[in-house]
């Protein structure tokens, strides 16, 4: 692969030319317009990338993308995806999936994909609902959630994606939301750079059957008091005037004001790199509870792990320069023969 | 014969001492032989040693293991027995022989189970030793069978296998428990007196074997060599048996079960066509030992992908094919059940894809450790809608070699996925199987397209309708495939009904064209008559030994095998118009039956048995006589 | 007639100005009116609340909804067009209309797909407003229709439907867009006034459906009058037409969809058991609309379980049912291929419970909004091994309340999984339903098992060879079933062959033995003749409607509808061979007809059609034709 | 439910007449023999146990208690027994399953299962190998893992099966071993008392495929200095002279030895009612760290969430409080109806 001769590519040339059937307004656009303008710029020969997903209106994201595509079954994405990683490590592969087809019925996959590090960036599209089937709730949902199979409100508390990713042993897990382009093209790259799994949750309004699901983040106002931004090596700092920040006590966080002797050095910096999970895991609890920000950005990119596609050829190159390369002749003949002669 | 005979051991047959002796050494045409015992006992290891020792003298021959579904049941239970039979010849096997003519039974519970199927007059080993009162509780029996007479009726030998042993070892340095365990290899040497065989080979398969282990060498080689001087010793048999080689084709053989047969095709077909091998699959019985032999090829560039559950194993295979592997998967009838859904995203997509289901006792988890031949139905129709597969079946396990090939071959050259049905009988039953060269392999090109001018994913190739294999990675080829319904030539998405109509109907005419690239069928035995047997997958074997005996009793009797169950072989109509009557022994409740039926409409009669048990000889025997009376 | 109905809304039919003005009016048998635009532009609610105000006058009718897989594709595409057609007549109605009398094409993609459909000189209504320059390109079309005499053949009223519609609402103080919003109302006026209906019932509808925001209730209303008043002021049409009510069997009813009528079905049946409801499923189009419905029923003790994934409903509704629940799972084609393996597990622990499968275009995702009949087989035999269960298939969008009821009590009574076969179009489309008293409906004993002496698992009852209920919770009666083969009676783990033969053959032999509780056929039409009509599911429409006009024409036909698939009607063999022809029209390859052939050896003859569509009546008709030639 | 009428139970009663059919030495026999001592003590009448399996050796428990049983198929035994819950809140439904049951297969319904917290209690018989398939690697099996499906070693990194729990929002997880029958009995217990989803690691020796796979913890000599055994609010203190203790320095935990300065209180202290789950994440990731004991006992009892079932159950009775019962013949006339007279 010699970059020396890789065509210079626009966002045009991720363009296909397939209309494309998501509601006017939807999410889904945003995250469409950000993934072909990162990889116009990834370096990366346009056939070397494959897109591949399960069922959902997220699903559909194949199509739209001039890349190869394989828009599967419901659920099954991660693990036909782990196929095509198996057979060539070199390939680009993106999977693009909803929070019912990564966590509903593509949960067993999704935890495997994490915990072998097979080197996929998993795009979740989180509109916390059922787009393509018409307003169902997710395991998303907030509790309560009245939607077409929860007309008096569902019970079940939801998980929240990237702790589950982090039981799953994940490497790299990542939060943006569909309006934030800048934000999200800046996640996709970091993602893209990532050696291993990734799992990019993105926040994704559907405005037909969940709309304003994001809002207390996406609004204006909210933005810098309901968000927190992460970048490595920076203090936990948020709010409009930054003035307020995020402190461990114990195992627990804490937001306080920054002033009244409180300073930065008091917050918590973040470390994209820390081995322990449990960084990451106390940050991926954050937005589920009151009165803290939702932190997007990189909670947790694990540098040195091996990818489950290069442990698995490598074995094979193993045994090839221990033994030598297979001989069929040999293979058919082994163990005890006998020859009976005309 | 033995002067034709090259063996790669270069071993002699000993002189024996009975030759000496003088005892009587009668030859014989065959025998079948059972040894049976707890789980614990290595019944299993007995019998492959027994069979591999045969199959190297050059007798045809055929097995049939059959282990308890419990790894290790409570010891001297009747849940805990476990069995192998080998039949040998000097003419050719074709099933491992519905009675035996030697019953080595290891304790109450395992003669209890077995003693049915011993001829009368029939040879009886029993160890005396573990018939006391606790052994026999634990086999659920009140009186000792070695004194209330009710094996007057066999030809008795109750020999202290225990005490023998340990007497053999008593110098090896061995706890009691390890001694015990080689009291199978007493048995063993009795055997290989009995049969006037040779000791060698399974000398140097201890020493290999145990070669970390030096002391059970010793201890093991020790016990089968008494057994052995037992018998010459003691005179315990006044008579031993001779079965001259068998006059197999000439060429160079191996024993072969049809789980190694099938690894060794597929590793055979991804180097004829050049192509790395994937396997995505999940463990269940019986078929995991496809997985278990081809994670040792790595050599060969085999993947292996032991996955979270059968529809990632399935998924991944998908994944691979879209990659440019042959990809394969294999299960059972349970784990198929999940793959279904997957399938059909293979069927609508058009990826080459082989299906190994290697059937066993239902419904449910069933009967996991038995055989049946009930998922035809399940190959041909357990998806949702129309989405038809091209379904292959072996009829022996060397034949699983070819099967494979085969299956590999259609799969690519059609862009389809393939369902290879084998079952329990067939996976751990092996043959004698003769080694073909390489050069006797089939060719299966692979086309990879690469030329953009012009490329569309679904631009047919006319002649076999097959949609081109584009793989990721290739420069200008970008296009995106799915399980939606797409238009003809273009692959874009479309809902239109005479699309969808045309769609439907080139998937099914592709299938049914693979008929024009597969042999015509030609009846065993007779050309037409009375009665025309139709069967497939491991009835073969009694089918084909069942033909012999009629057709010389002047029944006029045809016999059709069929390896390819989709689409059926193209002259199956003719050929069932010549015959009166038409029967189909299945190990099921009538599946290929009602295709014959539904697709000629002729009365052909099914002859079901679901017994987790292959038929026996004198089963279709009796059934052929009730049938032509 | 008129003076016979009863109406629950007490309305009266507005006398017209058309009446006044002495414009023609004329009285006809039946039209067929398809509503068709954008699926922003509200075709559905349009359709709905045209034909609920055809059933309250007391027509029959049917109605075909056609709506594309995509939530909302882009506005004026192709793709984005949706339909709404209903059939409605004073005699009886079978189908949706094999063609329109009147189609409203709210926009050029709309007409561009619809057009062919509609008669020679039938009305076609257009929103001249949508057909510039930027509509013609979404729709893929260069030169404008309503330019090009390519609509001559037909009644064109080219109507500024937008423009007319912000008219009418100027004052109502809404922006232009939702004011946009409203013009399918104005058409719906339209309609209203060609067919000479009271306004009434939608005027009513919008009260209730808007009460909580009133400006669109006025807006609506006002859009729904101005359209009217078009008709009435400007004398767009010069003929009006009146459809008198149907002489349907007296009785009290209500407009249905399938899918409505087999949630309220269930609801019935656990009312009528007297045990709680429980369903578990995974949504799924076109199926989710039994679990929306019936997670509205709690008030009926009803628990809806949304599952992660089909196992998990399918799963957790065999719990349901081993703890004493009504269980269901609904579902369509790929999610009833995940759902195999465990209705093989209810087969072998023989529990009740019924899997609704609401087939859809395949294979693999394929065609999810569009109707197909393409999983009968995979209801048959789409498990591992031997696992026979009922199938019952209901004729019509009402009849799907009876066969819920049916298989109700059939996997009550026989302790067995039944499945239902449903379908697209019975889901969607909805039938004027005569609503049962309750006292018309079966009832549903069921006996849980209480009395532990001489309590066995499998002990059965001796004549539909059911297995006790015994119900966790219940004292003495503690017990262990699973999914392996199993000894009849005891239910104790068991491998023994002629066991496992006899386990086999008695499920299959309950399932059979329900041929004696259900009802002998009786043909339709001619009870003997030229050709028989053998069918099942959303066909009975247009073969019913085919089989007058056959028949005046002087062939002998018979109609045989078979609601029960497995078994079939004791009588079936019989009344096949009492007809030269067999002809079995399926929206599938042929399936029914390959059992048919296969079970009684007929050269039945398999007319397929698979284009995610129903049959016409004049596809049958020609058919016949075809056959009787 | 009147205990006045409870028949007082032994071990015995909830003993089966079916042969036993693992393998003698396995460390089932154990397990088997602890539930029934504890289920004797439970007050709970005996038909309202249910105990349902999916498929393994760990699955054959159900034919071995004198419970409701029912031995289903592989994974789906938490999909199930939901459905059992569903209907009858009031039964006492455990689950028995294995590592290859509960998180290959089955991996799915246990994350939703934990999600949801429906009141089961898992036992999950952790021997790191299939052991009813005879011996292939399982998800918990450690890299480098030579089993029958990888003669050349496994190359995929393990679930640490408790992190996975509470990344999916577990509210009970505690590990105990097949050999510690005291400490197991009472593990037991605690998992009886515990409102909501109990999932429970026993760590569990299968002799044949995998003899010794904890070793390291059960052998007499390696308990006190591999385990640190969890007492709500005690410190962690472990070895043989207790004179080890496990402490927090910043997210970290640290192996620090008592004496030279260092006391019982600068250890970290066991609370297993911590509503932030990433104190119990933390020790959920010990056994992983070298160096560090393995923590048996209950990492976590989260009080106070209700259970899935009685949420349902409760909607269904708010609803008739509200609606009244429902009344089939109005159910049938409701919406648009219109009569036809003779
Ligand atoms: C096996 C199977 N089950 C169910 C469905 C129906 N289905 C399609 S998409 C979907 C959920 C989509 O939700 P999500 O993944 O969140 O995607 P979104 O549409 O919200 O982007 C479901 C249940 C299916 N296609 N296949
Ligand atoms: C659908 C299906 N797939 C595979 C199997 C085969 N199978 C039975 S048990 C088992 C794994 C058992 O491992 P585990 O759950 O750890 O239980 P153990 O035997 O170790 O107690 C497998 C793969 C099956 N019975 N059903
Ligand atoms: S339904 Fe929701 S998620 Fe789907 S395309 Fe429409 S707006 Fe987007
Ligand atoms: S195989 Fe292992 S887990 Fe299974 S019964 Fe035997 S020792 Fe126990
Ligand atoms: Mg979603
Ligand atoms: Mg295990």
């Amino acid at each position: 692969m010699t970059t020396a001769t890789l065509p210079v590519y626009t966002k045009k040339d991720f363009q296909t030319d397939q209309e494309i059937r998501w509601c006017p307004g939807c999410g889904d656009y945003a995250i469409l317009a950000a993934v072909q303008a990162v990889f116009a710029e990834l370096g990366v020969p346009r056939e070397k990338f494959v897109f591949i997903s399960g069922i959902g209106c997220s699903s559909r994201f194949p199509y739209y993308m001039n890349t190869f595509g394989f828009h599967t079954i419901h659920g099954r994405a991660p693990a036909i995806a782990t196929g095509v990683k198996l057979i060539r490590p070199d390939l680009d592969v993106w999977v693009a999936t909803g929070d019912g087809d990564s966590l509903s019925i593509g949960g067993n996959h999704t935890i495997h994909m994490l915990r072998r590090n097979v080197g996929l960036k998993v795009l979740m599209f989180n509109n916390k609902i059922y787009g393509l089937t018409k307003g169902q709730y997710s395991p998303t949902s907030e509790v309560g959630k009245k939607a077409k199979s929860t007309p008096f409100g569902s019970v079940d508390r939801p998980f929240s994606p990237l702790s589950l990713a982090l039981g799953s042993e994940a490497t790299f897990i990542a939060r943006s939301v569909d309006v934030f382009q800048q934000h999200l093209k800046e996640t996709l790259r970091k993602a893209a750079a990532h050696q291993g799994s990734a799992y990019i949750e993105i926040l994704q309004n559907c405005n037909i059957f969940n709309d304003g699901a994001w809002e207390t983040i996406t609004e204006k106002e909210a933005r810098s008091e309901q968000v927190v931004q992460l970048e490595h090596g920076k203090p936990l700092i948020f709010g409009k005037n930054r003035d307020k920040g995020i402190r461990l006590v114990g195992l627990d966080l804490e937001v306080v004001a920054l002033g009244n002797g409180i300073t930065e050095k008091d917050l918590l910096v973040h470390d994209e790199h820390d081995p322990n999970p449990v960084y990451a895991f106390a940050l991926s609890r954050m937005d589920s509870m009151p009165g803290f920000p939702t932190p997007i950005g990189v909670l947790r990119a694990l540098q040195g792990v091996p990818r489950f596609e290069d442990l698995m050829q490598q074995q094979i190159r193993d045994v090839i320069a221990k033994k030598g390369k297979g001989d069929l002749a040999k293979l058919l003949r082994a163990g005890d023969t006998w020859e009976l002669k005309a | 014969m033995l002067s034709n005979l090259h063996r790669e051991g270069q071993f002699v047959m000993s002189t024996t001492i009975s030759d000496i002796l003088g005892r009587k050494k009668e030859t014989i045409d065959k025998a079948v032989i059972r040894f049976c015992g707890d789980s614990g006992d290595g019944m299993q290891i007995t019998g492959s040693q027994f069979t591999n020792t045969v199959a190297l003298y050059g007798n045809d021959l055929a097995t049939f293991p059959d282990y308890p579904a419990e790894i290790r049941a409570p010891a001297g239970t009747l849940p805990g027995v476990s069995g192998f039979q080998v039949h040998f010849s000097s003419s050719n096997v074709y099933t491992p022989g519905d009675s035996v003519d030697v019953l080595i039974a290891m304790n109450p519970a395992a003669l209890k189970m077995n003693l049915s199927d011993l001829k009368t007059n029939g040879i009886l080993i029993v160890n005396s030793d573990d018939f006391k009162e606790t052994d026999l509780r634990k086999a659920q029996i009140t009186v000792s069978p070695l004194e209330d007479h009710s094996l007057d009726g066999y030809r008795l030998f109750a020999v202290e296998l225990t005490k023998l042993t340990r007497a053999a070892l008593k110098d090896v340095g061995l706890d009691a428990k390890s001694m015990d365990r080689c009291k199978n290899f007493f048995a063993l040497g009795m055997c290989y007196w009995l049969y006037n065989r040779s000791m060698e080979p399974t000398l140097r398969w201890l020493d290999d074997k145990f070669k970390n282990k030096p002391q059970l060498v010793i201890a093991n080689k020790l016990a089968m060599q008494a057994g052995y001087s037992f018998c010459e010793a003691t005179e315990a048999f006044q008579i031993s048996y001779e079965i001259p080689p068998a006059k197999l084709s000439p060429g160079v053989y191996r024993n072969i079960s049809g789980n190694a047969a099938l690894a060794l095709g597929f590793v055979a077909a991804s180097q004829q066509a050049r192509i790395p091998l994937f396997l995505g699959s999940y463990p269940i019985t019986p078929a995991s030992d496809i997985l278990h032999e081809l994670s040792m090829y790595k050599d060969f560039g085999v993947t292996t992908f032991q996955a979270e559950d059968e529809i990632a194993a399935v998924s991944s295979a998908i994944g691979a094919s879209y990659t440019g592997a042959l990809a394969i998967t294999t299960t059972s009838g349970p784990g198929m059940a999940l793959k279904t859904e997957a399938i059909g995203l293979a069927v609508a997509v058009e990826l080459p894809l082989v299906v190994c289901d290697i059937q066993r006792g239902g419904p449910s988890t069933g009967l996991p450790t038995k055989t049946e031949q009930a998922d035809l139905l399940q190959a041909l129709y357990g998806r949702n809608s129309e989405a038809p597969v091209p379904v292959l079946a072996p009829s022996s396990p060397g034949d699983c070699f070819w099967i494979a090939l085969e299956a590999s071959r259609i799969a690519i050259k059609y862009m389809v996925p393939v369902i290879i049905l084998s079952d329990g009988y067939l996976a751990n039953g092996a043959e004698p199987w003769k080694i073909p060269t390489v050069a006797e392999l089939p060719q299966i090109p692979v086309h990879f397209e690469t030329d953009p001018e012009g490329f569309l994913p679904y631009k047919r190739n006319p002649s076999t309708l097959a949609r081109p294999w584009a793989i990721p990675g290739t420069p200008g080829l970008e296009h995106r495939v799915g399980g939606i319904e797409k238009q003809d030539v273009t692959g874009n998405i479309n809902y239109e009904p005479l699309n969808h109509e045309h769609m439907v109907r080139t998937r099914a005419e592709k299938v049914e064209g693979i008929a024009q690239d597969i042999p015509e069928i030609v009846p065993e035995g007779d050309p037409s008559g009375d009665l025309l047997i139709v069967a497939w997958g491991s009835t073969h074997g009694p089918i084909t030994a069942a033909m012999k005996p009629m057709r010389e009793k002047g029944h006029r009797i045809g016999h059709v095998h069929l390896r390819y169950l989709n689409p059926l072989p193209r002259n199956l109509g003719d050929i069932l118009k010549r015959y009166k009557k038409i029967l189909v022994p299945e190990m099921n409740m009538g599946q290929l039956v009602m295709i014959l039926r539904a697709k000629f409409l002729v009365d052909a009669e099914s002859y079901g048995k679901i017994q987790g048990k292959p038929f026996k000889q004198s089963e279709i025997e009796a059934k052929i006589e009730e049938l032509l009376d």
